[in-house]
């Protein structure tokens, strides 16, 4: 079984690649989707502010209100739909899934969490519609049919909760013993230095890590590919952008 | 008008401390003889403690 | 089997009461749901002029351009989603679905339609993406688990489409031999003379069709409960913001 | 600038008969002799006409 996540930077430059390689896979694979361009091109159309919260530390990171969390689901699901269109075309019939759909992803919802507010002060706030996955159905996200994920799971109370799109991918990747998770982007893998670095062992990436060279997303990715290769999981970071992504990231192309 | 000052017991010592005036719902406060940690509560007026475990949530993505 | 159409005004006053009273009929319904007060709510929002095609005879409908589908298909997966959410957390396992989803509606385009143009002249245009519904999937949306549909169905070429509620939960009644087609509306039923008419024959519905008293949604709802009627199905016309509305519409309170 | 006449050839009778200078793809016409009716192509400059066989889908919802 392989895992494929397309990033959010594929999804809104150009899909059409991963979906003309897909159904090949379509037996094996089960897709997992991010969007937060189209997430965040939606939010601006609407004139909804971003919000924020401080962490101790001094990072931030997005507050996800009930309205935010309507343009979230929104935005993933027309993306969600598009995939398996797109696919129904190619002839592949794909179920497009929340987390919601059969309870293939219940999460607890993050009830609180430590802030600096503006005073300075620390204050423990509710965390919003940001959910942490405790379960994975992974019998009923195995193909046949092909599945497509979105970041979106579910509370026992029946909440829709938006959901790191990497880590969830990673997560289903655990739940289902799949033996490879490719995470597809814009970029064609982990450039240190200026070029594509080929492999890494757990130890490496951990390593990395911890230099200047890697930031945001890519050091969780990162991290996530440490733990994977753990679990016996092979991480591939590779391009989603080029002529058959799929089978150039499973012929060692990226990292 | 005269400040209202808002004390609070400490559930471990037994200390009376004092919150700041503008305290909001959600502070951490701590007790400042044994250091015990709190979440300030604050609902329709009446001020309490409530143990504050560190049990908060990571940041999301 | 029991197809129930939660219509968009159940959706946008209050869909809980139909939440809260499906459980019991998991194993033997089928839910197909609108939202067109959502759909036009943000097109409002996003500054989305609506646009009019005019059909010789004067009749008017609203054209479904690329921007138009995005929206529509947007707000009625945030619906269903929503739905599916709320019966996990009364322990109902549900899916969702759009017509792409397994190929389970499949519908073709109208590709052609006539207009009058501004001036006056007859002219053939793309009909926009609206579809006209040619097959239904019956076995992939019978229970279990319970199906919610949303009324989007897929083309040959992969494109999604906008088609009619009322008309998608008829067909699908007709295509899984559904004994029921109950549809949850803000009205008791039928109102003639201020009073719910209780029942109808096919040759009464046909007959009030003509007459003064039934317009537009009402009057597309009847000639459908005529032509059910003759296929063998009981339409039942209800209100589905008083308790237990599926109990009410079976046990004979609307129409 | 001199305006240019278009004129079509009815693919049933062969009368040749002209459109109105403003007319606009996927227009009705009708061939003034036989009365067949045509859908007005236009592609490039180049007008054709295509047979109506009012085989159009009825207004959606
Ligand atoms: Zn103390
Ligand atoms: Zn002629």
């Amino acid at each position: 079984m392989i895992v494929i996540k397309v990033g959010g930077s594929v999804v809104c430059k150009d899909v059409s690649k991963v979906i003309q390689n897909l159904p090949k896979y379509a037996d094996r694979a089960i897709i997992v989707h991010g969007g937060g361009c189209l997430v965040n091109e939606m939010l601006k159309r609407l004139g909804i502010e971003p919000k924020f919260l401080t962490h101790p530390g001094g990072l931030t990171s997005r507050y996800t209100d009930l309205e935010t969390l309507k343009v979230f689901v929104m935005a993933m699901s027309w993306i969600n739909k598009q995939i398996v269109a797109s696919l129904h075309a190619l002839g592949v019939e794909a179920l497009g899934l929340t987390g919601a759909d059969l309870g293939v992803v219940r999460a607890k919802r993050k009830e609180k969490v430590l802030i600096v507010d503006e005073r300075g002060r620390q204050r423990v706030v509710d965390g919003g519609y940001v959910g942490r996955v405790v379960h994975i159905a992974a019998d009923r996200l195995k193909p046949p049919p092909l599945k497509v994920l979105s970041p979106i799971a579910v509370s026992e109370k029946g909440e829709l909760l938006n959901v790191d799109g990497d880590q969830l991918a990673f997560d289903v990747a655990k739940a289902v013993g799949a033996r490879q998770l490719v995470l597809l982007s814009d970029v064609d893998g982990l450039i240190i230095g200026g070029r594509v670095v080929p492999h890494l062992t757990a130890e490496e990436a951990e390593e990395l890590v911890k230099s200047e060279e890697v930031r945001g997303g890519m050091k969780r990715k990162l991290l996530m590919a440490a733990e994977a290769a753990k679990s016996g999981i092979e991480v591939v970071i590779s391009n989603g952008l080029v002529e058959n992504p799929i089978d150039v990231a499973l012929n060692g192309s990226g990292t | 008008m005269a400040t209202q000052k808002l004390v609070v017991k400490c559930n471990v010592c037994g200390t009376e401390f004092e919150l700041p005036e503008d305290v909001m719902d959600g502070e951490i406060t701590s007790c400042p003889t044994c250091g015990a940690r709190y979440i300030v509560r604050i609902k329709g007026g009446a001020v309490s403690l409530e143990e504050f475990k560190g049990d908060v949530e990571d940041y999301g993505e």
